[in-house]
């Protein structure tokens, strides 16, 4: 089975979920402490939710320094798949990661709520199992979750294809500009998931992995996950990295 | 026990003309009991740790003799009241830990930070026993939404509990919003805390074993809250700077989820023989109550306290509430791998001291002996005081519960249209909406909430089992504003029966008991008629009491708040799989109304809404139909007759009906038989029954079923369309109403979208709030 | 009418717990830095007032740092003219 | 060793929108304010650092302030000596 590792910093709070929805998604979980020097064999790697030194100062700055982030720098820049939830977008947008970073909430209160967002692409390894569905249900649960850039960073996102996901309405037809309701944060053109240039690290504000199961309310995180694991699984196998950043790319 | 919740003292700035015990919160008599208990005369640092742990808060020295006529014993009870949270056995190895708890004084002083250490409190309670905290429920009451003080205080205590609870990754998943004029100087903060513990992990908060080391871990103690105590510190320094002594507290949630990642770590490994969050009197209270439940002493030496700030005095360190910190009783042999667990979790730790065989609480600081109590006198042999109770004037001109009062089954002005007062209910601030709070917290983490907040109970599912737990809290105080005893048991009828309608079986009661000031006979008399019948109702339905808390002394100068026994239940579902909601399911399903409708609406939203006194008399309760009631709809869920079941409570039968409506996005067509006068079919809120609907094949089984337990039954529509129309029929309805004056003619249609845009509207409208996002 | 530019600096009072001050010092190994101490994490408010003399606009802002920009039981304010 | 203490201010970047700042505005007129505008909120840091000279110290203050306490993307920061 693939190894995927969850980062786990002082007050990640969403770990134990992320690694129970990897093991979901048909991958072997495996804990990653923030002091560790290295990933443990891991073929891809999750930075999970939660208030990671408790967001302190600004969300995600401090654990940005953890130890752990320099092996996950070094594995990303080595063409490693990276994925960042909520919180862990946060640190990988902090570290540089992804390109931007992430503001306070327009409404400047934290927000829990079913969001719908769709993908820009499914080519991705974020997103190459999600098919159909659209638009996908999951859950927000953050207070600094506005998507920020600039706007010639924004429009080389768009130009290369970096966009990941948007917030869209809940019939799925048309993007959620800021302002409008289904963009819960105002984040700018609505962009709720982001991947660096290479295309092998991603960050993204809602939770697939408290929707993993229809019991939770929807299983539209399920494809996300399953995605990762499988992209990761290839990525081991001779060659298949620098496959999979090809493909991703362009 | 919550920290910060010491009830007001006398003002300590005349502290040189006021003896020192006085000053300190302690009568003259409450001194004599102490040099009876020591044999001697305390001295300043003995009082004030008599004074902290004395104190209404920590002691019960009111409350004490009504708890002890709670029942609780109760199928699968491992921990009772007594223990620091209730624990109850759920099979497969697993138990479930509950409590409730009050912040309601720091959160009028200062709604964000005083509200959120009260989070931490009650997770402590949780986790302290070997439980994971899954989920919180908040249950909070305010004064008039219009008022820019109310506004003021929901905003800053929902950001605290927010801020604090989403920081720790437990999820929100349910309580409550009242707001009552009544609470306008006082705010009620009740939060109740659930954890989930492998069984053979609960842990005691006792301190056993002579030679075991008292360790402290997690934040260094500092100033905080050191409240009432303060006056000590003016009596030492001649020109104190008050700024140094701030008893509001700042919470650390950041820490919080550090000390519970530890403390379970702790216990899993087996490292430590007892375990004891600190709150209220601090390192007091935890050496005193872990030593006294072991029956050992413990004696601690200060200068081994890790300090946040220089200078600290003996006493500031002893009664100190600086918040995230746990004593633990360690073997000595053990200490190296409990150093190294604190260690890895960042948390400072430090042997403080020793347990000891002679029963007492000693305090060193280095050689020097400066304290030395029995344990036992601070907390289990601490004072009981025998209040007065005196039934207050007004309860004499309220008429019997159900009374029916000619003023009460009249419409207000506006209820020429009943359509119209059900727009008005669902919106108005307590029925509408509470989604504008609660997505400020996150309902979701944890990845096992099967429905969260705003549609009755709360449903967490157990991971690993098919099981659930099912979980709810309610209060009426209104009521019991009347009939204190009524006000109770319709409280725990209300919460049991949202638990119920799921399909759950409770397993036990906690509680937590806000009222005035307990040397006020009128204000006694309140609490112990409301303890009376918790009590009551409690034994009525099978259910043990686990736990809970007391907070006295809620008065403002605007006066008492209305007198609040929050209930919080927990059930279990065995198989999560039959889940019944509220919501309506299906074009086509029939829709039964069980039970009946009696006369009386003291104390409903209706009234309110209509200015009605609440002298008009209550609705009677009859809790062998309760448990009746209960027992039929837990068995039709389990035989799966039910696509939906809505307890009427708030707003009466028309407003549990839109609600079904709204939450099912569709229309029904019922028929409603008017027995006593629309107002009170339609809005009265008597308790004991239930709007549920089934496929139209299950309908017979499901009469059948009510018929076995004695229940009133009745099909009186179906679910469809995209209206909610409701007909009045039968001998109350329009000619006999219009007789007696009520002039109610129509029917009720409107569409649900209406009725969802009405009750999404009304909250956040009331409070003011923009509709951002 | 005058336009006076102020900041306003919002600090955790003496004694009481700054757990972003404790979080950031934690930190500083991570980073490679020693010999910082004393963190403390505050807020700073920077504003212009329009008034006819800067006593008047210092009043405004006084009033706005006590009533709106800290809050007097935790936090202690000042108030600086920067423009 | 010489301590030194330092204030670091954290500012939104101009053109950065800055939530907190329009709120504050926001709520000028419930406080009967007016005359108030521009309103830019950020943080501010108060750290001692222990160095031989003041330039070797401010020198850890900048690395810091550029590194942690801000975000380069959207904020800029200054640097006082204030003990
Ligand atoms: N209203 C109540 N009903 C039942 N038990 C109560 C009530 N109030 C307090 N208790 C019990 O009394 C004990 C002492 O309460 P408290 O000091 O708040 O506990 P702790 O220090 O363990 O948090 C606890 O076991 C608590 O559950
Ligand atoms: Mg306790």
């Amino acid at each position: 089975m693939t190894r995927i590792g969850v980062v786990v910093f002082p007050g990640s709070n969403c770990d134990r979920d992320t690694l129970r929805g990897v093991e979901l998604a048909g991958g072997e979980a495996v804990e990653l402490w923030h002091e560790a020097g290295s990933l443990d064999g891991g073929a891809g790697v999750i930075l999970p939710g939660g208030f990671a030194y408790g967001d302190y100062l600004r969300a995600g700055v401090i654990a940005r320094f953890s130890p752990v982030m320099r092996a996950v720098a070094a594995f990303a820049a080595e063409g490693g798949l990276v994925l960042g939830i909520c919180n862990g977008f946060q640190v990988l947008a902090e570290a540089g990661l992804v390109p931007g970073a992430l503001l306070r909430n327009r409404g400047l209160r934290f927000l829990g709520r079913d969001v719908r967002i769709a993908p820009e692409r499914l080519d991705t390894p974020f997103t190459r199992l999600i098919g159909a569905r659209r638009p996908l249900r999951m859950p927000i649960a953050h207070g600094e979750g506005c998507y920020f850039a600039d706007d010639a960073t924004l429009d080389a996102l768009e130009r290369d294809g970096q966009v990941l996901f948007r917030y869209v309405r809940s019939d799925g037809g048309s993007t959620a500009e800021t302002g409008d309701p289904a963009n819960p944060n105002g984040s700018l053109r609505a962009i709720a998931g982001v991947m660096n240039d290479r295309g092998n690290v991603a960050g993204l504000m809602p939770h697939p992995e408290r929707a993993g199961e229809a019991i939770l309310g929807s299983d539209d995180g399920l494809p996300i996950l399953r995605s990762f694991v499988e992209a990761a699984a290839q990525a081991e196998r001779p060659d298949g990295r620098a496959d999979l950043a090809a493909a991703a790319v362009r | 026990m919550t920290v910060g919740e010491l009830e007001p003292q006398a003002a300590p700035t005349a502290a040189t003309a006021v003896p020192l015990h006085r000053a300190l919160g302690l009568t003259d008599d409450e001194l004599d009991a102490i040099r009876d208990r020591l044999g001697r005369d305390p001295n300043e640092l003995e009082l004030a740790m008599f004074g902290v742990m004395w104190s209404e808060h920590c002691s019960y020295k009111s409350s004490k003799p009504l708890l002890k006529t709670l029942p609780t014993r109760g199928e699968g009870v491992v921990a009772g009241p007594g223990e620091t949270a209730g624990v109850i056995s759920i099979g497969d190895g697993l138990a479930v830990a509950f409590k409730i708890e009050s912040h309601n004084h720091p959160s009028a002083v200062e709604p964000n930070q005083g509200a959120a250490p009260g989070v931490g409190g009650i997770l402590r309670d949780i986790f302290t026993m070997g439980a994971r905290p899954v989920a919180v429920l908040d249950a909070r009451r305010f004064g008039d939404p219009a008022e820019p003080r109310t506004r003021h205080l929901v905003d800053g205590v929902v950001r605290g509990v927010g801020g604090y609870g989403n920081c720790v990754g437990v999820p929100t998943v349910g309580g409550e919003l009242v707001f009552d004029s009544s609470y306008g100087g006082n705010p009620l903060v009740n939060v109740m805390a659930i954890g989930l513990l492998e069984q053979r992990f609960l842990t005691r908060a006792a301190a056993p074993g002579p030679g075991n080391l008292a360790v402290l871990f997690g934040s260094a103690t500092g100033r905080a809250g050191i409240g009432g105590a303060s006056v000590l510190a003016s009596a030492t320094f001649a020109d104190d700077d008050p700024s140094k002594r701030p008893s509001v507290q700042v919470g650390d949630p950041f820490a919080e989820k550090l000390l519970i990642e530890a403390s379970l770590e702790l216990i899993e490994r087996g490292l430590v023989e007892g375990l004891q969050d600190l709150g209220a009197a601090g390192i007091t209270c935890a050496t005193s109550e872990t030593a006294d439940r072991a029956g050992t002493g413990i004696e601690i030496d200060l200068e081994a306290v890790p300090r946040r700030e220089p200078d600290m005095e003996p006493f500031e360190v002893m009664v100190s509430e600086s918040q995230e910190r746990m004593l633990a009783i360690v073997r000595p042999e053990r200490y190296a791998d409990v150093a190294a667990v604190c260690e890895r979790w960042g948390l400072p730790c430090a042997v403080i001291g020793r347990v000891t065989a002679d029963g007492d609480v000693t305090v060193r600081e280095g050689g020097r002996e400066l304290a030395r109590i029995p344990a036992a006198a601070l907390t289990s042999d601490a004072i009981v005081h025998h209040r007065l109770a005196a039934p207050p004037e007004r309860r004499r001109l309220a008429p019997a519960p159900g009374a029916p009062v000619v003023a009460s089954d009249q419409l207000p002005e506006r209820g020429m249209d009943p359509g119209a007062v059900l727009l008005a209910l669902l919106g108005s601030p307590n029925l509408a909406s509470r989604r504008a709070v609660y997505e400020q917290y996150d309902s979701t983490v944890q990845a096992s909430t099967v429905a969260g907040p705003g549609r009755g109970a709360a449903v967490i599912r157990v991971r690993g089992t098919s099981k659930a737990l099912v979980a709810a809290t309610d209060a009426n105080a209104p009521v019991g504003a009347v009939d204190p005893w009524l006000g109770a048991a319709l409280s725990v009828a209300e919460a049991t029966r949202n638990v119920a309608i799921t399909g759950a079986r409770p397993l036990g009661v906690t509680n937590c008991l806000n009222f005035g000031d307990p040397t006020r006979p009128e204000a006694f008399w309140l609490l112990s008629e409301a303890v009376r019948g918790l009590g009551d109702a409690c034994r009525a339905l099978g259910l043990p009491v686990t736990g809970g808390n007391v907070s006295l002394y809620n008065e403002s100068p605007l006066g008492a708040i209305l007198p609040t026994p929050e209930i919080g239940v927990v059930g279990l579902l065995d198989d999560v799989a039959t889940l019944v909601g509220p919501a309506f399911r299906a074009e086509g399903d029939a829709i039964l109304l069980v039970g009946e409708a009696a006369p009386g609406l003291a104390g409903s939203e209706y009234a309110r809404v209509a200015g009605l006194a609440p002298e008009d008399g209550p609705p009677a309760l009859d809790l062998e139909r309760e448990r009746a009631l209960q027992a039929f709809v837990r068995e039709a869920a389990r035989r799966r007759l039910l696509a939906s079941a809505q307890d009427v409570s708030g707003g009466g039968f028309a407003v549990a009906l839109a609600e079904a409506a709204i939450w099912g996005g569709r229309g029904v067509h019922v028929r409603l038989a008017v027995v006593s006068s629309p107002a009170v079919d339609l809005f009265g809120e008597s308790p004991s029954r239930l709007v549920i609907s089934a496929r139209p094949h299950d309908v017979p089984h499901l009469s059948a079923l009510a018929a076995e337990h004695e229940i009133p039954i009745e099909v009186i529509g179906t679910v469809g369309g995209d209206r909610l129309l409701v007909d009045l029929a039968g001998a109350g309805a329009t000619g006999a109403a219009e007789e007696r004056g009520s002039r109610v003619a129509d029917s009720i249609d409107v569409p649900v979208a209406d009725l969802r845009h009405a009750w999404e509207q009304g909250l956040p409208r009331a409070l003011g709030w923009s509709q951002e996002a | 009418m005058t336009d006076f530019r102020f900041a306003v600096n919002v600090l955790p009072k003496p004694g009481i717990l700054d757990p972003q001050g404790r979080a950031v010092e934690g930190s500083l190994g991570h980073l490679g830095v020693s010999g910082v101490a004393g963190v403390r994490v505050g807020r700073r408010v920077e504003l212009t007032v329009s008034a006819d003399a800067e006593t008047a606009a210092r009043a405004t802002v006084d009033h706005l740092a006590g009533e709106l920009l800290s809050n007097p039981l935790i936090e202690s304010f000042t108030v600086e003219r920067i423009g």
